[in-house]
């Protein structure tokens, strides 16, 4: 190849051009690294968040009838006469954090008036749908456990 | 399949909407070139044509360039780290950690920055060097080589400042020895320091003060004088070839 | 490659082939006009495609260090606890050096603002600006103010016992004094190339040996309690 | 060549922007490799490879999470990531794997989410490497602990002693008992600083005591007159002994009069040593034996060349009342007979050793040598552990040990040849202080290596983090109470230094039973007799209670006080009365005592065939114990007396009830005493 030899007439040049192009196509595939290795570097490897399992304690806090409240989970703990079982305290319609409230027997949302009863079920308000049902185990050393990110069908559950 | 890549870019580079974008563009007829620099937001502060001497390696060593090329390389890892670090203490330590043991690529921008911020302190103070024996700071540049001092001194407290922000001995222990040196000014010193820190100790105070210098205030007044200093060259005559200056 | 063929632009810097009315010449003034005959090239590409050549180089440079080497960190800073030696970034290490000798008004303070200000200063003053070799004009006058200067500035640094300072000062004296005796038509290279330096030029290669060695101690020569330390031995 | 591959590639700018550009595509390129190949990512390859081939593969390998794996605990500022490398932590099936890190933890109280792991293994938890984790660094200064002091992790919460922690328990009680706590401060959480169990003796009235050549032997080397000697050696020189000596002697308050008569000249050594052996001293003092054993308790100090230390006009008035010459002793009034006094004095004066004092020759002391003798005491620190007269104890005297378990090692000046952890500095501190410096104020102790190991575990105990744990994390140490009974038996209870031996009330030894609700459960009949002349309940125990002499008055005081003060209020006692119980119901006691529950494995009844000599015998239980302090105490012994080896059987009514009538009848003998 014309390398060694003599270089034809605009052999140079295209040879130029070919290093030019090899440089643009180098810091192209320079970009999509960037973007690939950017997209590596903004999704984080450890997140500080609460574990999705909640620690609710022993069972024997929560007399049968009761609904508790765990406002740093973010869950109602409830102990219905069936046996245990727990509710999203998020409401569906856009994520606010709702209360229960005792006298009137529901959960109530502050923000747009969505109502639930003790099942989950819808009353009133925007919510598209119920409280999610979540699931509810007991661990080895006795202490009920809530997956807040598993949601299981209504009605199931949990007796001790 | 390189022709018809070629062909695909041509085109798009003959599109309405590039054109309305770039212009003129680049090309291989000199017009083109022209608009190119002319026509770029960033290129607009160089002229079109320069002298070829001004090229040569040992006209500058290139230092100027190289100074500007680390304050980027600065600006983008500095960018990126500032998205998993929290000006607090002790939370600033953990997050070296972090940066260190799990984040992807962490510790390579957390050592680009670093090693970048002291090639740019060489790099400046040898700008300097350079520019003053070539005689390059004489008329009509004075004015030039003043906005370079302020740069100068931009680059160290730029470097100082970001040396608080791992909150390690290091740091610790060189910020208060500075603020300290600080004090000793007369009657000033002392209220310049606890402005400085924002209190009469390194701590939470001067960590958050640190960080909103070197992350903001610093480098937004740095690129001002950077652009003035471009800006500048071109109004000086370009840059300086040794000839036709002296008297 | 049509366009270029069909009209020419109105763009060129070239003055002589396209004069371009740059300015009124009124009466009783006369227009200067330098002449330089420096060929020109386009900034893009050949100007930009240096300038990213060099930056590229620079950043593989970096780069490949920071593969390499992990930049420093240590413990939690501990207000309780100052470590020893406590030194600063390296390009601080120079004033630290000082502040070893002088109390820190003088080190912090004085010496730094003295430093700024006179490069602040330096194009706009009229010695910085010629550029003769400083002992072509009034030798014997120069030669008298260098020499009281040297003395006074060297007795003290005697008194502070500074010898990092003392040592590189004497040194470019020496150099100073050759030059002086030097005749600008010296068959020797070196001698003619120390004749023609003027006097700024000294100034400044004072201060560059005199900012390096200092760092240099600062960085390598101190250890535990800013005590001398020979950096091979440990 | 060369130059021609160096032109093609950088002829001009645009080869060179083009080889440039493709170096510095390769070099970013690393970047994210190296960050692949971290160790992590190896050792959980590693892993999956490994449970491949066990039976259990699905299970493991669905247990596996992969990726860097948190344990965030925000209230201990616990990040520890070291579960990203140690996968199989909780994997029971993998007992048997041995390499590290994938061998599973052992089983232990706490999950191991509770604490995260570098709270108790130290090493920096947030570190995903295996050097950055593990060994020391400039950026971490405390490398993984050793597994030889892994109990110092229980401690920080735990002040209490754990059955699970021996070398933790070993080393803080030794930390009270070897003076260490008198010079350094050790401060629990909450509970103010750990005091001395083994107070250093007065020298207020040395002189009375002993002779100066004894100090200066005992100062020279304390350990070549007992080798139990909990003091340590100061290593004085000749001079410096014998200025010490010289003040102590010289403080000291002049000798009151001697009161008791001078001892029998010649003592029957046969007939001492039976008031000796009768009194039981050697359940608190030791003597070396003929076999070169020492035997006997560590209460009090050891015996062995007791003669050649003290005065025998000393030993008489000690002998007869220990408190009047040190009113904090331990040591009981034993209200001995002048007989048995003259024969005890006389069989301890003749324990001497004649090496001990043979080369000891001093010249009356000068003023300047008291002088100096008072500089060096104060120098020393003696007045940390003893009271001398003119010598202030020393506040602060040695460095507060509160948190040497975190102590930074930036802040530790090392000794050469010491290796630079913590442990290893602790290690070399106490073996040999003097590596430090001649300069250094600590004494050499002599300590065995375990010993050593456990004091070093005690004091890594010791951490900053443990000073900050929440209180709600905290499990308390049982700290004495300063009960003091009142009244007349309180003074009874005094003198007699019952709290030597016995607890009443969370005041008091651990050698002989808690009584702080032993009015419930005596009858007070056997309690005036036993009082009077106690009998062993215990066979297979060498120590007893003493014979303190005490006359009839003095046991009825005492007597009525116990049974109506140390009352439990867990049941109503009296309810049950004895003579109620008929006999079909002693028979099935009797069958449920020797085979439904097998007493006789651990008790004696019947003397002749019964083996049992783990629990008390209970031939005369009936007439010692109160009927339903033993229908309660079946039931639930724990519930009585926390910590009783007694098994708990959970019995029924019926059951605990046919035994007592059983167990009530086992009084005949006694009764007829």
């Amino acid at each position: 190849m014309p390398e060694e030899g003599k270089p034809k007439p605009g052999g140079e040049t295209t040879r130029r051009e070919a290093f030019v192009k090899l440089g643009v196509g180098a810091a192209c595939a320079a970009c999509a690294g960037a973007a690939v290795f950017g997209f590596e570097f903004l999704s984080p490897n450890v997140l500080y968040e609460p574990s999705a399992v909640a620690n609710a304690g022993k069972p024997d806090r929560y007399p049968v009838g009761s609904v508790t409240q765990d406002l740093k989970a973010g869950i109602y703990v409830i102990h219905g006469p069936e046996g245990f079982y727990s509710l999203s305290a998020v409401c569906t319609h856009l994520g606010c954090l709702t209360v229960w409230n005792a006298d009137l027997g529901i959960v109530a949302c502050p923000c747009h008036g969505s109502k639930f009863n003790e099942h989950g079920e819808k009353i009133d308000g925007p919510a598209p749908r119920g409280l999610p049902w979540l699931r509810v185990w007991l661990s080895d050393e006795g202490d009920l456990l809530v997956d807040r990110s598993t949601t299981v069908p209504a009605k199931q559950y949990l007796r001790t | 399949m390189a022709k018809t890549l070629e062909g695909y870019i041509s085109e798009l580079q003959g599109t309405r909407v590039w054109r309305s974008v770039f212009r003129g563009g680049a090309g291989a007829n000199n017009l083109r070139r022209s608009l190119a620099v002319q026509q770029n937001v960033f290129l607009h502060l160089a002229s079109v044509k320069i002298s070829r001497r001004s090229l040569s390696f040992r006209a500058t060593w290139f230092l100027g360039t190289l100074s500007l090329g680390t304050f980027l390389i600065l600006a983008i890892t500095g960018i990126l780290l500032m998205l998993y670090y929290h000006p607090s203490v002790p939370q600033a330590y953990a997050d070296m950690k972090d940066l260190q043991f799990v984040v992807s690529a962490g510790v390579f921008l957390r050592n680009l920055h670093r090693w970048s911020a002291h090639a740019m302190v060489f790099l400046v103070f040898a700008h300097m060097f350079k520019v003053f024996y070539r005689g390059a700071y004489r008329s009509p540049r004075e004015f030039n080589w003043v906005i370079g001092v302020v740069l100068l001194i931009l680059t160290l407290l730029l470097s100082y400042t970001g040396y608080l922000l791992p909150w390690d001995q290091l740091a610790f222990w060189a910020i208060t020895v500075g603020a300290n040196l600080m004090s000793s000014v007369p009657v000033l010193g002392q209220k310049f320091r606890f402005l400085m820190l924002g209190g009469n100790t390194v701590n939470a105070n001067a960590l958050l003060r640190f960080y909103v210098l070197h992350c903001v205030i610093l480098p937004l007044t740095a690129a001002v004088f950077l652009a003035i200093h471009f800006w500048r060259i071109r109004k000086d005559g370009g840059l300086y070839t040794g000839q036709g200056d002296s008297k | 490659m049509t366009d270029e063929k069909k009209f020419v632009t109105g763009l060129d810097s070239d003055s002589r082939r396209t004069p371009l009315r740059l300015a009124f010449v009124t009466r009783r003034t006369s227009p200067q006009v330098k002449v330089t005959d420096d060929p020109v090239v386009m900034t893009y590409p050949e100007g930009i495609l240096r300038a990213v050549v060099a930056v590229q180089s620079l950043a593989i440079a970096l780069v490949v260090i920071s593969l390499i080497w992990d930049a420093p960190l240590e413990e939690l800073a501990d207000p309780m606890h100052t470590p020893n030696p406590a030194k600063a970034p390296w390009y601080f290490l120079g004033l630290q050096e000082l502040l070893h000798y002088f109390p820190p008004v003088v080190a912090g303070v004085i010496i730094p603002g003295l430093v700024v200000a006179a490069l602040i200063v330096i194009p706009y003053f009229n010695i910085n600006i010629e550029a003769e070799g400083i002992w072509l004009k009034n030798r014997q006058r120069r030669l008298r103010i260098f020499g009281a200067v040297v003395v006074i500035f060297s007795a003290v640094m005697l008194l502070f016992q500074v010898y990092a300072v003392l040592m590189p000062t004497l040194t470019i004296a020496a150099f100073m004094l050759a030059a002086a005796r030097s005749a600008p038509d010296s068959p020797v290279r070196f001698r003619r190339w120390l004749v023609s330096k003027p006097v700024a030029y000294w100034v400044m290669t004072w201060f560059l040996v005199q900012a390096s060695v200092l760092t240099i101690i600062g960085t390598f020569f101190r250890g535990p309690g800013w005590s001398w330390i020979w950096p091979w031995r440990s | 060549m060369l130059r021609r591959i160096g032109a093609f590639l950088f002829g001009d700018s645009a080869r060179a922007f083009g080889t440039l550009a493709a170096v510095l595509l390769v070099c970013l390129a690393i970047t994210p490799a190296k960050d692949h190949f971290r160790e992590w990512h190896r050792y959980q390859k590693k892993y999956l490879g490994l449970i491949r081939t066990r039976g259990d593969a699905a299970t493991l390998q669905r247990r596996f999470q992969d990726g860097l794996q948190q344990t965030w605990i925000p209230e201990l500022g616990v990040v520890d990531r070291c579960t990203t490398c140690h996968v199989a932590m909780k994997e029971i099936s993998l007992q048997d794997v041995a390499t590290q890190p994938f061998r599973p933890h052992p089983s232990i109280p706490h999950t191991l989410t509770e604490f995260g792991c570098a709270m108790c293994h130290r090493g920096q938890g947030a570190a995903t490497g295996v050097q950055e984790a593990h060994s020391s660094t400039l950026a971490w200064e405390q490398p993984v602990l050793a597994a030889r002091y892994v109990e110092s992790g229980c401690g920080q919460c735990h002040s209490n002693a754990l059955t699970g922690t021996p070398q933790l328990n070993l080393g803080r009680k030794m930390l009270a008992r070897y003076g260490c706590v008198s010079c350094h401060a050790i401060r629990e959480p909450g509970q103010g600083r750990m005091q001395s169990t083994n107070p250093a003796p007065p020298l207020t009235r040395i002189s009375a005591k002993t002779s100066r050549e004894w100090i200066f032997a005992w100062l020279k080397d304390p350990q070549a007159y007992a080798q139990t000697a909990t003091m340590p050696n100061f290593q004085l020189s000749d001079d410096d002994a014998r200025d010490i000596s010289a003040f102590l002697m010289n403080q000291s308050a002049a000798p009151p009069a001697a009161a008791s008569p001078a001892p029998a000249a010649a003592a029957d050594p046969q007939a001492g040593a039976s008031v000796y052996g009768e009194s039981f001293c050697a359940s608190c003092h030791a003597t070396v034996n003929a076999a070169g054993l020492v035997v006997g308790g560590n209460i009090g100090p050891e015996l062995t060349r007791i003669g050649s230390k003290v005065k025998p006009d000393w030993l008489m008035e000690w002998l007869s009342s220990p408190k009047k010459y040190d009113p904090h002793t331990l040591m009981p009034r034993y209200r001995f007979e002048q007989k048995q006094l003259d024969l005890l004095a006389g069989f301890l004066q003749a324990k001497t050793d004649s090496d001990l004092l043979a080369k000891v020759q001093l010249q009356p002391a000068s003023a300047g040598q008291i002088a100096h003798g008072k500089i060096l005491v104060k120098e020393r620190g003696c007045a940390s552990c003893h009271e001398i007269n003119g010598v202030a104890k020393p506040e602060s005297f040695a460095p507060d040990l509160t948190m040497i378990g975190s102590q930074s090692l930036a802040k530790i000046v090392f000794a050469e040849g010491v290796a630079h952890t913590l442990p290893d500095y602790l290690q070399a501190k106490i073996r040999n202080p003097h590596s430090f410096g001649k300069a250094t104020k600590m004494p050499q102790y002599t300590f065995p290596a375990s010993q050593v190991d456990a004091l070093v575990t005690a004091l890594l105990a010791q951490t900053e983090r443990a000073q900050a744990l929440p209180a709600s994390l905290r499990v308390a140490g049982k700290r004495e109470s300063d009960y003091h009974p009142a009244g007349k038996a309180g003074q009874l209870i005094a003198d007699m230094n019952c709290f030597s031996c016995h607890a009443i009330n969370g005041r008091g030894g651990d050698m002989a039973p808690e009584l702080t609700w032993e009015g419930s459960s005596v009858q007070r009949k056997w309690l005036v007799s036993f009082l009077k002349n106690p009998n062993t309940l215990r066979p297979a125990l060498i120590r007893r209670m003493p014979r303190f002499n005490v006359t009839n008055a003095e046991a009825e005081t005492l007597a009525d006080y116990i049974m109506t003060v140390y009352q439990t209020p867990s049941f109503d006692g009296g309810e049950l009365d004895a003579a109620k119980f008929g006999p079909d119901e002693v028979e099935h006691g009797r069958q449920l005592f020797y085979s439904k529950y097998a007493c006789q494995s651990c008790h004696i009844v019947d003397s002749k065939s019964d083996k049992g000599y783990i629990g008390p015998t209970l031939t005369h239980v009936g007439a010692r114990l109160s009927a339903e302090w033993i229908v309660q105490w079946l039931k639930n012994p724990q519930s009585l007396r926390p910590g009783t080896i007694e098994p708990n059987r959970n019995m029924s009514d019926e059951d605990a009830r046919a035994l007592t009538a059983y167990l009530m009848k086992q009084n005949r003998e006694v009764a007829g005493k």
